[in-house]
């Protein structure tokens, strides 16, 4: 029983490494400017990790493979060093590793976060709500008209409550289902909840952030590839959740103001 | 402008109310429903979110809050006689609202109290019916593609806003009403409600973003007679 | 002052059907009724699972019998988007709460822990008996949901604001069942704290003579960890629940903030804070892991030294470890948050302590693999499984290293990694520790052996099953599926569907061989082969002990503890070992 | 040592055991009598967390614009006065039987009545609560006013439970104490006292806090 654990344990270690070692998961194609910085923690990470993972499964199988089964007069030995050298081990390696991954990890946290977006980045304000994402731009006038949320009127397009009749600035807003942006440029994406908790994801951008009601944050990116990608919400926000994404269309500087004159018309 | 289009129009139907006394029983009153002002400019519906309704329209359909036809024509306006009328029991058809390319058909649905209210969905998407009532019960129910219909009754006379919570875009209007004559205004505005018995009645028409608008009328024997609603159009 | 001996006699012995089996002051009955009632609660989780794993692959699928379940849930028998969540949100809590707080440290710790102290039961018999009841209350308000037209609450287990506390407009479920969710778990709190008191102060103050607290053996310690976590964490989440309660039924505004639209009606709140309650739960959230897998860990390591026939590297390190596990779990709820739209500071100062936790994890985990080189092992279902749980502590709780790194949560937030890793460290772990509980002390509590064979095949089946279901995950987490999605409709998803469906696949035959542990348990109780007072040659005071043990333990005896708790591979008059109450001088041990 | 003592039944159901008479002075030696302190002490430490948590809110939830001054109602005053009285007199009475040798001693005596006084202050405390949610609702604050006033009621709502807890507890010590040659556990006597004085310190705290931020 014990040799059969010990294959089953081998086995188990082995087809579970094996996936991530052919690749057969690949991660998606990283459009940002900082995606790579996560991409090699990752790497480095499941670097790390699964040679604990391989190797601690393969000693558990190596001891039940010579330690089970054994006659009751077989004599009993302790491991070498004792608890003393288990702990200085644990404290070295994993230490060491804690202290290095959380140390270069910071690096693309930081330019996530800590580096603040250009003067020069386009503006784009990103609606979440059950159960679509809405982008507005602030069109010819360079102004966002203010949210009201008595205003919304979604069976006619008003997604953000805006109050064209009043306010000038509302007038010429571009609002749109579909997140365009010009390549290579900055992109300062405010987040605005109409109703509950939601969240942007695009797996290319490595960008995850959640919208939280009653607190408008930002978040910067930019986008290096032409093409159309997938936003999808992460934050459980009610029945329609696993339908509510929206597409990134990431578009050449020419066709990206295009479509915005398009828009305005 | 409008008015001279609307008289016109009002002629128009006097002339065809004339071929409609035919009719046996009761009068009959016919009308068409008009704007004035410019009404707000319908945006095209951004259906990105869901791509299996997108790809039903060659070019993006526009919102149905105001929808106009020739001659400052407005659709969507239920007419109903909401005083003088007695109380009708509910006809024993259902009536269907169905949601196709993430859009309810029609977009206005008047039907009578206790009347069987049937919703289909003839989506490949899971549409989520979510009326909104004041007086009535309210229910909220999700409807995944190859369900059976959703049946349902409101007991009270009401107008009832819709949405569909999946889909932000998709509104639409429960118009609940006490007794069998009513209208809901189509392409060119026009209405009639027919087999009226002698008697006098306030009619009323209402829109879901204009509100609604009453005049008096007395009906004897089996005339005809026309009734014109001119609604105010606001630009924003 | 810890030399005295608690000699007392707690109360009398139970009269009559309802003081011995319903209403019962005994702490091994309360803790069989903890068991029970898990043990009601895991099947009911692990058959909504199945719902859901079916439903996920085959979403149009029609499930014969399930509009029985809910006509607006699922008419026709095909789940709506929103009954998934349902079901989801009664899985997590049901197994959260009903199954991973109660089985490991409510329903064994009770059965055991007294006894292993040598007490004759724990020291407010009355609040132990309350504490179960009001238990089984909020098991009652919670499973209330499942009737209610309005079904149950759609918001997950973590139930963030102010998707669950604006009521109707948030959904079909978050009217009354989200009410009922946050009563269930209030009433819940009470009780647990309840149970944490009698357990601390039943550890501290009930010992018998000569138990010292380091000769308390290590589920003991485990246990008793675990009820001090249990006493912050619970104490912390009774106040959040209150205040959810209350912003949804009161018009208080502690999570709700203004100006929010929810079904096209403008929300009568202002000024609320979404991530308070965030904060609030997480406090008691990540606890509440440790609060599930300290005491597998305290039983495995029980098991493990009997099975074993030998003591630990060193049973003072595990205790450290745990403790310093258990205080670090205070430090790190914020790693839930780091897409939280946290100061994006504090996630940094949060990382440095998760990532500090896996130390004492890995010496465990160092602990026990080093403990079993030069054993004699003995391959029980109890130790298979305890072995299994090493296995499984190891695969989980290296993918929590990932997650505890800000930069990658980036990406692998809300993924099915997520998933993956805290299914197999939290939930699989530990259910691993209450099989191997099970099978160990089953003849114990019932005086009869549970089937072996039927045990192995079904360790078998759960072991491989485990990987076969969970690890995938991890993979799929790697490729972005988000999870808590009732169907995969995003275009990057449809190469890997058909691994779901194999996940699905495995998920339904792992689950079917749980019912030979159910099995096992009804048949074994009754026509199991009869078991000696000290079937495995345990040396812990449980085992001086009648099987099962008479009302008060150890009758008119008086047990007084001569040495540590685990005497293997020495010299005894019994064998290979000696226990702790016997007075035979050792060469080694003290 | 205290291995030597002889089992005690809790309760008053056995006479017999004579250290557990109130003649006797008072020896921590059961390790029942520990157990309920550690318990006390235990559940006092949980209270506080709570009560440490609905701060922590309270000081999240703050500086919001809706965050407005709510003026406490004067009779809270009289009420703190009232509850740290109460601790004095259940002191007192907590001595004075500590001193008892015999329950019909004058110390005894005393004790009765000092803790009469304890249970009369402390449901006066509880009925000045009262009165200051009528004066707020009278001023137009309630529950859900605005975000001080729903900290207001839930606090002070939340610490009157305790309260009446105690409440109750010296109700029964009375009961026992008023039944002629009764006996009890000292150390439940010794507990209700923590606790009380406990709650007495927490509303101290709680009430300095909502008069400097709410």
């Amino acid at each position: 029983m014990g040799k059969f654990f010990a294959v089953v344990l081998v086995l188990v270690a082995m087809l579970s490494a094996y996936p991530i070692i052919a690749n057969y998961f690949p991660l998606p194609v990283d459009i940002s400017t900082h995606g790579h910085l996560i991409d090699s923690q990752l790497h480095d990470t499941m670097l790390e990790a699964g040679i604990a993972f391989i190797g601690a499964q393969l000693v558990l199988a190596y001891f039940l493979f010579a330690f089970t089964g054994r006659k009751p007069d077989a004599p009993l030995k302790n491991f070498p060093g004792g608890a003393k050298t288990m702990v200085i081990a644990a404290f070295l390696i994993v230490g060491t590793e804690v202290l290095a991954l959380g140390a270069f990890g910071q690096k693309a946290w930081a330019t996530v976060y800590f580096v603040p977006p250009k003067a020069d980045a386009l503006q784009i304000q990103a609606q979440a709500e059950q159960f679509a994402f809405y982008f507005r731009y602030p069109g010819p006038d360079g102004k966002f008209g203010a949210i009201h949320p008595d205003k919304i009127d979604e069976g006619n397009q008003n997604y953000f409550g805006l109050d064209p009749a009043n306010e000038v600035e509302a007038r010429d807003d571009i609002v749109s289902g579909e997140l365009v942006i010009p390549v290579n440029r900055e992109v300062n994406l405010m987040m605005h909840a109409k109703d509950f908790g939601h969240s942007f994801y695009v797996r290319e951008l490595r960008i995850q952030q959640d919208f939280v009601p009653g607190l408008d944050l930002a978040i910067h990116f930019t986008a290096t590839q032409i093409g159309k990608f997938e936003i999808v919400c992460t934050q459980l926000c009610g029945l329609g959740h696993y339908n509510m994404k929206a597409y990134l269309n990431v578009k050449s500087q020419d066709d990206y103001d295009k479509w915005l004159k398009e828009q305005s018309q | 402008m409008q008015m001279k289009h609307a008289v016109i129009a009002g002629l128009v139907m006097l002339g065809a109310s004339a071929l409609a006394v035919a009719g046996p029983s009761g009068g009959t009153v016919t009308g068409k429903v008009t704007y004035e002002g410019t009404p707000a400019k319908m945006k095209p519906i951004d259906m990105s979110k869901e791509p299996s309704c997108a790809k039903m329209y060659p070019a993006p359909p526009l919102a149905e809050t105001v929808v106009t036809g020739a001659g400052n024509s407005l659709e969507n306006v239920v007419v109903f006689i909401s005083a003088g009328a007695p109380d009708d029991a509910a006809p024993s058809t259902a009536a269907t609202f169905t949601q196709k390319g993430c859009r309810y058909i029609p977009h206005l649905l008047a039907f009578q109290v206790n009347q069987e209210l049937k919703i289909t969905n003839e989506d490949q998407t899971s549409h989520n019916i979510h009326p909104l009532p004041k007086v009535n019960r309210e229910w909220n129910k999700s409807q995944p593609p190859g369900t059976p219909p959703i049946s349902e009754k409101y007991d009270k006379a009401e107008f009832i806003p819709v949405k569909c919570n999946v889909h932000p875009w998709m509104h639409g209007t429960f118009a609940v009403l006490k007794n069998s004559h009513f209208a809901v205004t189509g392409d060119g505005g026009s209405f009639s409600l027919a087999n009226l018995p002698p008697g006098k009645y306030t009619i009323t028409a209402w829109h879901e973003s204009y509100g609604d608008q009453s005049q008096e009328i007395t009906i004897s024997g089996t005339e005809a007679k026309t009734v014109n609603f001119v609604f105010k159009a606001k630009p924003y | 002052m810890h030399e005295t001996s608690a000699q007392q006699v707690v109360h009398a012995p139970p009269q009559g059907f309802w003081r011995k089996y319903v209403f019962s002051l005994d702490h091994k009955v309360i803790g069989k009724q903890y068991y029970a009632l898990a043990l009601v609660a895991v099947f009911t989780g692990m058959f909504l699972s199945w719902l859901m794993r079916i439903h996920m692959v085959w979403p149009t699928a029609k499930i014969v019998g399930l509009e029985l379940l809910s006509k607006n849930g699922a008419p026709g028998g095909v789940m709506t988007p929103e009954y998934y969540l349902s079901l989801l949100t009664m899985h997590g809590t049901l197994m959260v709460f009903f199954v991973l707080t109660n089985a490991p440290f409510a329903a064994f710790g009770n059965y055991f822990l007294p006894i292993q102290i040598g007490a004759e039961d724990m020291a407010f018999p009355r609040f132990n008996m309350m504490s179960f009841w009001t238990t089984f209350l909020a098991w009652v308000v919670l499973m209330l949901a499942f009737v209610i037209p309005d079904g149950p609450p759609i918001a997950g287990w973590t139930e963030y604001t102010p998707l669950s506390a604006v009521g109707r407009d948030a959904g079909p479920g978050m009217q009354w069942g989200a009410s009922l969710w946050g009563i269930s778990i209030a009433i819940f709190c009470i009780a647990s704290l309840l149970g944490a008191l009698n357990f601390i102060a039943t550890t501290l103050d009930l010992r018998a003579k000569g138990m010292t607290l380091m000769r308390m053996p290590l589920c003991t310690w485990a246990w008793f960890i675990t009820s001090c976590i249990a006493l912050l964490a619970f104490a912390v989440l009774l106040p959040a629940c209150i205040l959810l309660i209350l912003d949804r039924h009161a018009g208080t505004s502690f999570f709700i903030p203004g100006g929010l639209v929810a079904s096209d009606r403008l929300q009568p709140h202002s000024g609320g804070s979404p991530l308070l309650w965030q904060h609030l739960f997480w406090f008691f959230g990540h606890p509440e892991v440790y609060i599930a897998i300290l005491p597998s860990m305290g039983i495995v390591s029980h098991i493990l030294i009997n099975s074993m026939r030998k003591p630990l590297l060193s049973a003072k390190v595990v205790i450290y470890s745990m403790l310093s596990i258990g205080f670090l779990s205070y430090m790190v709820w914020g790693h839930h948050m780091f897409v939280s739209g946290m100061n994006p500071l504090s996630s940094l100062t949060f990382s440095f302590p998760t990532l500090t936790i896996t130390i004492p994890a890995t010496i465990l985990t160092l602990i026990w693999l080093g403990s079993l080189y030069g054993a004699r092992i003995q391959l029980t279902s109890a130790s298979l499984f305890a072995i299994g749980f090493i296995s499984m502590f190891v695969s989980g709780g290296i993918s929590g290293f990932f997650l505890a790194q800000p930069s990658l949560d980036i990406y692998l937030h809300g993924t099915y990694f997520v998933v993956g890793h805290f299914h197999m460290v939290m939930g699989v772990a530990s259910l691993f520790g209450v099989f191997a509980g099970t099978y160990f002390w089953f003849p114990k509590m019932t005086g009869r052996y549970m089937n072996e064979t039927i045990g192995k095949v079904h360790f078998w089946f759960t072991f491989i099953g485990t990987y076969l279901i969970f690890m995938p995950m991890h993979y799929l987490g790697l490729i972005g599926n988000v999870r808590r999605y009732q169907s995969f409709v995003n275009d990057y998803m449809a190469p890997y569907l058909w691994l779901h469906k194999d996940m699905t696949i495995a998920a339904l035959i792992t689950g079917a061989a749980q019912f030979l542990f159910l099995f096992n348990l009804i048949y074994s109780r009754f026509w199991g082969a009869p078991a000696p007072e000290n079937p495995w040659n345990g040396t812990s005071l449980e085992w001086s002990v009648s099987s099962p043990p008479p009302w008060n333990n150890f009758g008119d005896r008086h047990p007084i503890v001569y040495h540590d708790p685990y005497q293997y591979g020495v010299k005894g008059s019994k064998g290979d070992f000696v226990m702790q109450d016997s007075p035979e001088v050792l060469a080694s041990g003290d | 040592m205290a291995s030597t003592v002889t089992p005690i039944v809790p309760g008053s159901a056995d006479l017999s055991s004579r250290n557990n008479r109130l003649a006797v002075p008072f020896v921590g030696s059961s390790s029942a009598d520990r157990a309920s302190r550690s318990g006390i002490w235990v559940g006092i430490f949980a209270i506080t967390m709570s009560f440490a948590a609905f701060t922590s809110a309270l000081f999240v939830r703050q500086g919001t614009p809706d965050w407005a001054h709510l003026v406490m109602p004067s009779v809270l005053y009289l009420n703190t006065l009232f509850l740290l009285a109460s601790s004095i007199t259940l002191e007192i009475s907590r001595r004075s039987l500590t001193a008892a040798t015999i329950i019909e001693s004058d110390h005894a005596r005393r004790a009765k009545i000092w803790l009469l006084a304890t249970f009369v202050l402390g449901t006066a405390f509880c009925v000045g609560q009262y009165m200051a949610w009528q004066q707020l609702r009278a001023a137009g604050f309630y529950l859900a006013t605005n975000p001080n006033s729903s900290f207001f009621y839930v606090l002070t709502f939340i610490h009157v439970l305790h309260v009446l807890l105690g409440v109750a507890a010296i109700v029964y010590l009375l009961g026992r104490l008023m039944a002629s040659h009764s006996t009890f556990r000292r150390s439940l006597f010794e507990n209700t006292a923590v606790y009380w004085h406990f709650i007495g310190v927490l509303w101290v705290y709680l009430f300095l806090l909502c008069l400097v931020k709410l």
